[in-house]
């Protein structure tokens, strides 16, 4: 395959852009994306190559922006919308979870919703606790929506392909503390990130970490930092949150008897939990030699001073002594 | 366009329709014969009926919670709407819908609505795929007084007016949201004047004169149809039967009631065309006939429909 | 205890006018809540004994009942909003989990924000998807929130009291099925039922299940049917689901060996994932002869249709079952 | 009451603070210095400050993302707003908050707010309290232009109305929000006539006077504090910086910019003083270097205060 190196954020819009200029049909608004760029500069150059009928700036309000989306997609559009962080979808929850999400079911069948919403999650930036959340456990919690996170620029640009051409409501998490991250992507215009299959993204035979997003890059330098050690570890990005390959997962926890979830996300009600019943629930049980553990956010809103902010979520060093915790027993 | 004979017939017809379907809703909730809850809107069928009669074939409609005329104006199969209603598997959703969900997507009805103002936005985006596709369509936005309190039509209105979308606000202001009169809701006392706030149309109508409720439509539908951006309607009405199915009405007197059944906007509409002499009293008689009998019809259907299976509950989840 | 039979709906009225008659700050407001009792005929009569200025209906605008809910509790009242189905809290979010939730904390410690906010939920009411959620899990996930659930007349009571005394924004949930549920109800106008702490509802030595809400009663008859067949069943009701005193749970399960959770909520990134998995990662995880199991509605939006609606939610049958199966391994 | 000497200097003195606060703001970004990022008021100093000096002692005030000039007007200790802007220990957030969060709830500020318009509701519940325990006390609700296109303006101007509640929203309209200008995200031209939705009055003012939105003030205190319901005051001003710390600015003019820069809140109110011979150059110098000196002082004060101890990160989630 053919590849060029890009970071996280030109993938993504990299990804919308082929696609829009593969189906005319494709839409895009949100707050300030147009002529701005995005708040985090992530759609720069996409009015200008689409013009003002395809890439719409709305005014500040989250809760038409999924209402209209939703109502476009049901009458045959393609929209993809923004909030312009995460938090904000506070404010879209109605129309995402009680109109878009079960419009098709509700109406026997007959409806088609193929939405994306893009939501740019997670701590890390200083911008305290209304800017820094992290909730796709509230969104894997709504049957009728699909819940994707790319956690590399590869995945980002073929996630929102698949996204985009999914029939259904697909929240699309992006991790802020990821945009600048550079990685090589392929150019291809037909390379998907299929939604619902886990990636293996490193093989392993004592312990299986499932993470996702940011703090994946801390499990992965834990990883190999315990591998030189001699505790080599199977690591499983999900890369859709819901619903979620959780065979995938199952088999690796099977094979290495040991399981950790890492998230960045309020431990409490996270997917963490979600994760970790699925695995002691499956036939993996019996393969299982230590109990299955969370590692995830702590139960606080994000502070805003930097080394509170840090405190909040699970290091590389944290990561290691939950690897030792399982692997001692 | 003057509203011919045979379109003044169909709306007659349409209206007793609905009064009738929902005569017989009232019934079978009394007799505990359906699950759920329902809204009626009888004394409000020239509103829903005239105004879904006034648009084109392909334009779309957004229905309320209290959807029936809203639905049967639009021209919704009878039957199947019954069928709904009792949660068989004929129904419109397959019986995953019932009173408060009945929709039918294909035909630009874009469904009831149970989360009170839920259709603005969903409105919106529907006209944003009309303007966009270029298809000369218009979207009709049903919604009631108490919904114009949400943020919802805030946002909806004024997105709707920067992108001038070919959407119809239509309020049926039916003097009550649940229990809660108009003046203890807002302290304004026309809705219609919330449509300066956007910088568009706003007209009041008496919602139970269904030839100024045509007329109205039709002009609006034509205004957005043309690229001038969304107007707002408010279509004064009253319910006559409670809020929902458990009402003691212990807020408004029964005089008021009395008031408003002796504006009824079905024997209203009867009296104009006598009196105009479109039609006689033998051909309205008989058009009401077909009303009952069209919904005798629809009954026998739905309840001789069978339930949807059980093994369908985790069907069209997704697409 | 002097005790006076009564249903759970009244029982919240009783706790309500009670502190309502205790402190003149406490106040009341909601849609249709006055004149009307309020959609389920639950505040029937408050209007009257407390007057316009106390028991105040809003105009539909959820998103401003519950943000007027957080600011007048940081100045000073204690308020109780109330959602008229939990369903549009949906439309409060923001309200509730960036403002409410996080004032105090962002704020330094330096606010409070006493408020409650009523959310009459679930299904069998055959109300269709927008009217019959369970969306508990979504509020456990909310750093700053306390949310609470009563099962029974007595608890309802007690606990509506705590809440509205206790100094932070609880989400009080009610289960609408119980709503005609009828119980003895200590009159003594000082009965708390203390928030995070758990009730060991049925003391066993096989299984322990944990369950809430209406669904809890289901529970009981399938632990009474089974205790004739020898299985012993300990059931546990957290009645405080966030934070929850999971001490008392662990506690059980060390001593029965075996644990089933059981909710109505859609079972992916319902409470049952966290549960189980804490279950699991605590010491219990020694202890356990099984997996734990989580029983819960299934992964639908809540349709119409009597037989539909019944299918979503777990019966006494499926939790024997899952009984039987945690009792054979 | 017409405006003292006293308070005028005051003014001029708090105007000051928050320019200079505001300029080393963004010097301290300019130089990586500060986590997080930042909303700068400068050019809006008459629109944040001379409103809040027009209530009294005791009222309350909910501030916006775009807060400091508001708190710095409300008479917060610049100490520790420079504190909390480092994250420090002794800032009225403990280092928790930031820009964004500005607060002293004891003192009657409710904070600044990172969600735009997220300050309407907690107002209207603060005045709710103000009514009911009857302070006599009122809110100032800032907002800004873009905040009135979400639903909670509607919900919360509404309500306010309906229960003749104690609040003043006062919308700071600088013609844009974030890149996107007033007449791209409404299609009217002025804001205040969004006050007739809710039938409560709507004002226009020139936010670039501080006497004029002083005297403004005063008076529409006077109005809600006497129970006659809420009112909304647009303030037209401009933001001279980008919207936040990154901003290329490609949505306006550097004529546009130009122009405003012209109309420096600041030298007006200067201008004012000395040709009404209220205060002379030199009194006027000495205020600005005492405002200089102070912001100096609470640098100091904030460089040398401790970060807060990582274990607190879970102090203060409940009370
Ligand atoms: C978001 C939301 N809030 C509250 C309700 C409960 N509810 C259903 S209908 C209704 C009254 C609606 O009033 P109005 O908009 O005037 O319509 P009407 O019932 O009079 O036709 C209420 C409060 C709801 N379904 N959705
Ligand atoms: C609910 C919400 N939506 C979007 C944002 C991102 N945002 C922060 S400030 C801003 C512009 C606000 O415009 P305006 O209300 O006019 O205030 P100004 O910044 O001009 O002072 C936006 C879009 C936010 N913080 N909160
Ligand atoms: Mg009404
Ligand atoms: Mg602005």
């Amino acid at each position: 395959m053919e590849m060029k190196e890009m970071t996280y954020k030109d993938a993504i819009r990299l990804g919308m852009s082929e696609e829009m200029r593969r189906d005319k049909n494709v839409i895009f608004f949100g707050e300030d994306i147009g002529l701005y760029g995005g708040a985090f500069g992530l759609s720069v150059g996409m009015l200008d190559e689409f013009g003002e009928d395809r890439v719409k700036d709305t005014p500040i309000s989250e809760a038409v922006i999924a209402g209209a989306a939703a109502g476009a997609a049901a009458t045959g559009l393609r929209p993809i919308c923004e909030m312009m962080f995460m938090d904000f979808v506070t404010i879209a929850m109605d129309n995402l979870a009680n109109q878009a999400a079960k419009m098709r079911y509700m109406f026997g069948g007959k409806a088609k919703v193929p939405m994306v919403m893009r939501l740019p999650a997670g701590s890390g930036t200083g911008a305290a606790a209304q800017h820094t959340q992290s909730l796709e456990a509230w969104l894997c919690h709504v049957p009728g929506l699909k819940v994707v996170t790319p956690s590399t620029p590869a995945q980002a640009k073929g996630l929102i392909k698949a996204a985009i051409r999914d029939d259904n409501p697909v929240c699309f998490i992006e991790h802020k503390l990821l945009y600048k991250e550079k990685g090589d992507v392929p150019i291809d215009e037909d390379y998907i990130v299929p939604l619902g299959v886990s990636d293996i993204k490193k093989e392993g035979t004592d312990v299986t970490i499932i993470s996702y997003g940011t703090i994946l890059q801390k499990v992965m330098i834990a990883a190999q930092d315990v591998e030189k050690e001699g505790i080599s570890v199977e690591v499983v990005d999900p890369i859709t949150l819901y619903p979620m390959d959780i065979e995938t997962i199952i088999k690796s926890v099977k094979k290495t008897g040991r399981a950790i979830v890492v998230h960045e996300a309020a431990k409490t009600g996270g997917l963490g939990g979600e994760i970790a019943a699925s695995i002691t629930e499956s036939e993996a049980f019996d393969y299982l030699d230590a109990p299955v553990l969370r590692l995830a956010g702590l139960d606080v809103p994000i502070p805003y001073n930097r080394n509170l902010e840090a405190a909040v979520v699970p290091g590389v060093d944290e990561i290691k002594n939950a690897i030792y915790k399982v692997m001692n027993r | 366009m003057a509203l011919t004979k045979e379109t003044l017939l169909e709306m007659y017809f349409r209206m007793n329709e609905a009064r009738f379907f929902e005569e017989k809703v009232a019934w079978f909730f009394a007799r505990g014969m359906v699950h759920g809850t329902t809204h009626l809107s009888i004394g409000q069928e020239a509103s829903g009926v005239a105004s879904c009669m006034a648009l084109k074939k392909c334009d779309l409609v957004s229905a309320t919670h209290r959807g029936h005329s809203q639905v049967i104006g639009f021209g919704l199969d009878l039957n199947r709407i019954t069928a709904e209603l009792l949660g068989k598997e004929t129904g419109y959703c397959k019986g995953k819908g019932g009173s408060m969900h009945i929709a039918d997507i294909d035909s630009g009805n874009l469904g009831a609505n149970g989360i009170v103002g839920g259709g603005y936005a969903i409105s919106v985006g529907a006209a944003l795929s009309q303007q966009y596709l270029k298809t000369g369509r218009v979207v009709l936005c049903f919604a009631g007084d108490g919904s114009t309190n949400e943020g919802s039509f805030h946002e909806s209105l004024n997105l709707a007016s920067i992108w001038k979308l070919p959407v119809i606000f239509y309020i049926e202001n039916n003097l009550y949201g649940m229990s809660t009169s108009i003046d203890k809701h807002m302290n304004i006392k026309d809705i219609a004047d919330r449509a300066k706030s956007y910088g568009i149309p706003g007209i009041v109508i008496d919602g139970n004169d269904a030839i100024e409720v045509y007329e109205t439509i039709e002009k609006a539908a034509e205004h957005t149809r043309s690229g001038k951006g969304p107007i707002l309607i408010e279509s004064k009405t009253y319910r006559w039967s409670g809020h929902s199915k458990s009402d003691a009405q212990a807020y408004r007197t029964k005089e008021e009631v009395e008031e408003w059944k002796a504006k009824d906007p079905i024997k209203r509409l009867r009296k104009y065309m006598i009196e105009n002499e479109i039609a006689s009293e033998e051909e309205l008689n008989k058009v009401e006939e077909n009303a009952a009998t069209a919904l005798e019809e629809a009954v026998e259907f739905a309840i001789n429909s069978p339930e949807p299976k059980v093994e369908t509950v985790t069907d069209d989840v997704y697409a």
